[in-house]
C-alpha cells in the first residue's frame, strides 16, 4: 500500500529489486496489488484454458482409433485437468478462490485460450492440437519457467514437462498420418490449414497491440514478447513441417537468411478480435458445456457437504 | 490337471477384454463433464486402468486365437453379437449416481475376482490381474465412498443413488454367471469360479449400502445374454461411435 | 344393464342375435359391459403395441443402411403411429379415454404384444420385425377384420393392408441379406434364432391355457383360437425361411402329412410368463422411453392447451 | 446464357441433398420421443418429405459427377469435411422447442428458396423443387404454428421458445451466403439468387415473431462454414451413427 504523503513505499522498491535480480516473489512476500491483479488473472486464464482445453481434445475419446491412441488421449485429457487444478491452486496463493475464478469463467467475465473455440472435426486435429497448440504453450511456458513469482515459476516447470511429452505425441499422430494413405495425408494437411493461424493467435496480439506487456515484462511477469515468441514458434513449425510434408497455409511464408528467420504473413486479426469478443465457433459451445457440467453437478457437490457435516458431527458427537 | 482348449482361453480373454473395454468407453464419455474437475481426473483414472487392462485381455486373446487379430482388431472390426461383456458394463452413464452405482457394483465383483484370477495357471492372465488387483482396490475404494457420500448425504442426492442402485442392480446376477467355457476352465485352473466370489460381494454391498443409509434393491429381473452377444440397444450405438475410424478407414495405421 | 328381477335382458338376447348372425355392433348400441371392457383392453393393448413398436423400430431410423430403406423404415414408424392413433380412437368409441389408456400403458396397468420387450440389435432384426412380427400381426388382424364389433373390424381393414404392404417391405430386407454376402446371411440367421421364439409367443397362451378365450369367441370378438392362428403363422412362414434359405431355430419343426400341417417344438412358455410379468430384456427400457416422452413433452401440452384457450378468449372478445 | 460447368452443378446438387439429409437425419431422431403422438407423425413426415429430396438431389449429383456414386455413396461414404450443409440442419434436436425453432427458421427460407429454384433452367433441379414447394408450405405452416403457439403459450413455454430462437438465430445467415459456385450458377440461371429472399424470409420471421409475442434475436455471432465442410463437433458423432451401416459392411446391398 502506498502511502500519499511519504513519497514511493519502500516495500516496493524492495519487491522491484528482488524482481531485477532474478529473485522469486513468494506468496508470502508483500507485492503490488496491480502485480498481483495481473498474475490472478494471467494465472487463472492459464488454468481455464486448460479447462477448457479437455473439451475438444475429450470430443475424439471415444472415437480415438486404436486403444493405444485412446489412452494416451485419456491421459493428456486427464493431466490437463491435473494443470487446471494446478494452476488453480497457485492462482489461490494469491487470495483468489477457484469457486469465484470458475464463476468468471462461466459468466464470461474471464478469458481462456482462443485456440480451444475451434472445433475437432477429424482425428488429424487431435495430432495437431498435439503438435502446434501444445507446441505453443510450450513455447510460451518455456519463458515462464523464469517468471518472477515463485509458485507460478514452480507450476510452469512442472507443467512444461508433460507438455513436451503431449507435444511429441502429436506429431507422432500426425507422422503416422502422413506416413499413411493419402487420404490420411489429406485428412492431416486439412487440419494443419484450419489450425495454422488460430496457433499463431495463442501468443496475444502485436507488440504494438499489447498494451500490458511492458508493465508485465518490468515485473518479470512475461519474460519475452508476444511477437517473439511467435517468431520463434514460427521458426520451430516450418522445419517440422516439412519432415511431415505438409504445406503450411501462408504463401508469404519463406526464410529470410538476413534476419535468421522465418518471415511469415500477418494473421488474421480481425478473425482473433472475433473469437476473443465470444464469436468463435465454439465459444458458446464451450461455456454451454462447463455451465452444464456445474449445474448438473450442483446436487453431487451438495450431497458431498452434507455428508462431510454428518461426518464431523458424528465424530464431535463420539468424543464428546 | 485338464488340459486347455485354445477357444476356450479366447473366448474367456475376450469376455474379460470386452469387460474392461467397455467400462473403459463408458467412462470416457464423462471427460469434461464430471460434477467436479477432481472427478474428472478421478473417472479418467479409473476409465485409463480398466482400458489398460482391456489391451492386456485383447492382445492376449489375439494371440491364443493365432489368426493375427491384434487387439484393435478386435475392438474395432467386431460387431455387436460378437461382444462378451456383461450387459452391466454397457448400461448408459445416466447422472452421476447411476455411474457410481454402476462401478461400484462393478468393483465390489471385481476386486476379489481380480484377486482369485491372479492366482490362475495361465501367466498372462494372472500377470494382467496382479496388476488389476491394486488399481481395482483403489476404484473400489472411490466409487465406495461416493456411494455412502451421495447415500448419505442430501434427501435428493440419497433419491438419485437409491434409484441408481436400483437400476444397476438386476445386472449384477449375470457378473456370477459361469457357462460351459468358464466351467471347463475353472477346472483346469485357469478361470475364475465366479459364484465362490459372491458372498464377499453380497458383504461389500451390504456394509456400504448400511453404511449409505440405502436399502438392498430386491428384483426378480435378472437380465443375461451379454456373454453370447445378445446385448442391450444401446449397445450398438456405442460400437458405432467407438469404431468409427477403424470402420470409416479401414487398413490403415494410426 | 341387467334388471335382477326381470331375468335375462332382453337387450343382450338381441345383442348376441346380432353378434350371431355376422352383424356389427356399432358404438351406440347396447352391449353387455363385460363385452365393451374386453374389447376396451383389447384395442388399447392393441395400440399400445403400435405406439411401444415404434421403438425398436425407431432404433434404426439412424442407420438404416441406404436412403431408401431409411425412407421406408420412417414410413412404417409413421403408420405405426397412425394405427395406435387409429386404434385409441376405436377404443374411445366404447367410452374409454386416450388419456386414460396411456397412463395405464406407463403405470404398468395395460399390456402391449410382448415381442416389443425384445431389443433390435441388427439391421436384420428390421427385416425380421417386418417378416415374423408384422407377418404374425397380420394373421392375428385378418382374423379380426371379421370381428364384431364395428369400429374395430373397420380399424383392422385399413390397418391390415399397411401392414401386408410392411411384411412385404421386412421380408425383402432379409432376401437382400440371404443374397448378399456370408457375413449379411449369418446376420439373418442370427436374427431369426432370436425372433422366432418371441415371433410364436405373440398369439398368446396355448388354448389350454386361455381362459378368456371362450367368451371372446362367443362375442365374436375373437374368430379363431390362439393354437389355431399360431398353426397357421408356423405353417406359412416355414416354407418363407426355406426360399431365405434360413434355419428356423426348432429341431421338432417337420410336416406332418396326416395333418396337413408342420409340427413345432413347445414354445418357451417360461419365458413368455416372464416378459409378461414386466421381465424382458427391454420392459423397463419401453416404459422409460414412453414416460420420458410424456413427462418431458407436459410442457409443451400445457403451452398447446394455454395457447388455444387465449385464442378463443380473444375470438369472444372480438365477437363480443 | 453462360454455360454450366458439370464441376459447379455436382457441388450445387450435393449440397441441397446435404442441407436435406441432416436435417432429415436429425428429425429421425425424435420417432417416439414427441410430446405428442401426433407430433411423432408429424415430425416423421417432415423427415420423409425432405430425405425425399435429399434422395433427389443426391442421386442427381452423382449422375453429373459421373463417377458411378449413387446417393448411398454420397450420403454415407464421406467424411466431414466433404459435407456441404448449412450448419442450421446439424444442430442437435434439443427440446421440442429446439426443433420447432430449427424448422421454423429453416422453412421460412425454404419456401421462397424452394419456389424460385423451381423456376431453375435445370429441369432436375427444378422438378425436385416444384414438388417440394408443396410440402414445404405445410411444414412452414406446422412449424410457425408452433412457434407461435409454443411463443404464446405459457410462461415457460414462452421462455423455452425464446432461447430455442435465440439459440438457432446465428445459423440463419449462412442460408443466404453466396460462393462463386452459386455465383456462376445463378448468373446461368440454374441457382437461385439467396439473397434477393431475404426480404421475405425477414417479413415471414417478423409477422412469426409478432404473434408468438417473441423478440428478434440481435446477435454479431454469423457462424459459417458448412458450405465449405467446417462443421460442428457434433457432426461426427452424427455421421457416425447415420454411416454405420455402411461403413462397416462396405460393398453390400442391402
Amino acid at each position: 500500500m502506498k502511502d500519499a504523503l511519504s513519497g514511493p513505499d519502500p516495500r516496493e522498491a524492495a519487491f522491484q529489486a528482488t524482481v531485477d535480480s532474478e529473485g522469486k516473489i513468494e506468496p508470502k512476500d508483500w507485492m503490488p496489488e496491480a502485480y498481483r491483479k495481473t498474475l490472478i488473472r494471467q494465472i487463472s486464464q492459464h488454468a481455464h484454458s486448460e479447462i477448457i482445453g479437455m473439451q475438444p481434445e475429450g470430443n475424439w475419446i471415444g472415437r480415438a482409433p486404436t486403444l493405444r491412441r485412446k489412452v494416451a488421449l485419456v491421459a493428456k485429457v486427464q493431466d490437463e485437468a491435473g494443470h487446471g487444478l494446478y494452476l488453480y491452486s497457485a492462482a489461490e496463493t494469491l487470495g483468489a478462490s477457484r469457486d469465484d475464478m470458475v464463476d468468471a469463467l462461466i459468466d464470461g467475465r474471464a478469458k481462456y485460450s482462443t485456440i480451444f473455440n475451434y472445433p475437432t472435426l477429424t482425428w488429424a486435429d487431435i495430432g495437431t492440437i498435439g503438435w502446434l497448440v501444445d507446441g505453443a504453450a510450450i513455447i510460451n511456458q518455456v519463458a515462464l519457467c523464469r517468471t518472477s513469482y515463485g509458485p507460478y515459476a514452480r507450476a510452469m516447470v512442472r507443467i512444461c514437462k508433460e507438455e513436451s511429452f503431449h507435444q511429441r505425441q502429436g506429431y507422432e499422430i500426425l507422422v503416422d498420418l502422413c506416413q499413411g494413405t493419402a487420404e490420411q495425408k489429406r485428412m492431416a494437411q486439412e487440419s494443419l490449414n484450419r489450425w495454422w493461424w488460430p496457433a499463431l493467435m495463442m501468443f496475444g496480439p502485436s507488440d504494438d497491440n499489447s498494451p500490458n506487456s511492458a508493465q508485465s515484462m518490468a515485473w518479470k511477469i512475461k519474460r519475452l514478447s508476444n511477437d517473439e515468441l511467435r517468431q520463434r514458434f514460427v521458426d520451430q513449425s516450418v522445419p517440422q513441417a516439412e519432415y511431415l510434408g505438409l504445406t503450411i497455409p501462408d504463401p508469404d511464408l519463406k526464410w529470410n537468411a538476413e534476419r535468421g528467420h522465418y518471415d511469415f504473413g500477418e494473421v488474421p486479426w480481425d478473425e482473433f478480435m472475433e473469437v476473443l469478443k465470444g464469436n468463435g465457433p465454439c465459444n458458446r459451445q464451450r461455456m454451454e458445456a462447463r455451465r452444464k457440467a456445474r449445474d448438473d453437478g450442483a446436487w453431487v457437490r451438495e450431497a458431498a457437504l452434507a455428508h462431510a457435516a454428518k461426518r464431523a458431527a458424528r465424530a464431535e458427537k463420539s468424543a464428546a | 490337471m485338464t488340459t486347455v482348449s485354445n477357444d476356450d482361453l479366447f473366448a474367456y480373454a475376450l469376455r474379460l477384454g470386452d469387460d474392461s473395454l467397455i467400462l473403459g468407453q463408458r467412462l470416457g464419455e464423462w471427460c469434461a463433464k464430471s460434477p467436479e474437475m477432481e472427478l474428472d481426473i478421478a473417472l479418467m483414472n479409473t476409465a485409463l486402468d480398466v482400458l489398460g487392462r482391456a489391451r492386456g485381455f485383447l492382445t492376449y486373446a489375439g494371440q491364443v486365437e493365432g489368426n493375427g487379430r491384434d487387439e484393435d482388431a478386435l475392438a474395432f472390426l467386431r460387431d455387436v453379437e460378437a461382444f462378451g461383456n456383461v450387459l452391466l458394463v454397457e448400461q448408459p452413464n445416466g447422472n452421476f449416481a447411476d455411474t457410481i452405482a454402476r462401478q461400484f457394483l462393478f468393483d465390489a465383483f471385481d476386486l476379489p475376482f481380480m484377486e482369485a484370477l491372479a492366482a490362475s495357471a495361465d501367466e498372462t492372465l494372472s500377470a494382467i490381474a496382479a496388476k488389476a488387483v491394486k488399481e481395482t482396490a483403489y476404484h473400489l475404494r472411490f466409487s465406495r465412498e461416493w456411494t455412502i457420500r451421495l447415500g448419505d448425504g442430501t434427501e435428493e442426492s440419497h433419491a438419485r443413488m437409491q434409484a441408481a442402485v436400483n437400476e444397476m442392480w438386476p445386472y449384477v446376477h449375470e457378473l456370477f454367471e459361469m457357462d460351459a467355457v468358464e466351467e471347463r476352465l475353472c477346472a483346469a485352473g485357469v478361470a475364475v469360479d465366479r459364484a465362490a466370489l459372491r458372498d464377499r460381494f453380497e458383504r461389500t454391498v451390504a456394509d456400504t449400502l448400511a453404511e449409505a443409509t440405502l436399502t438392498r434393491p430386491e428384483t426378480s429381473w435378472r437380465p443375461v445374454g451379454g456373454r453370447h452377444g445378445r446385448h442391450t440397444e444401446q449397445f450398438g450405438h456405442l460400437l458405432a461411435e467407438m469404431q468409427w475410424m477403424q470402420r470409416a478407414y479401414p487398413g490403415c495405421t494410426w
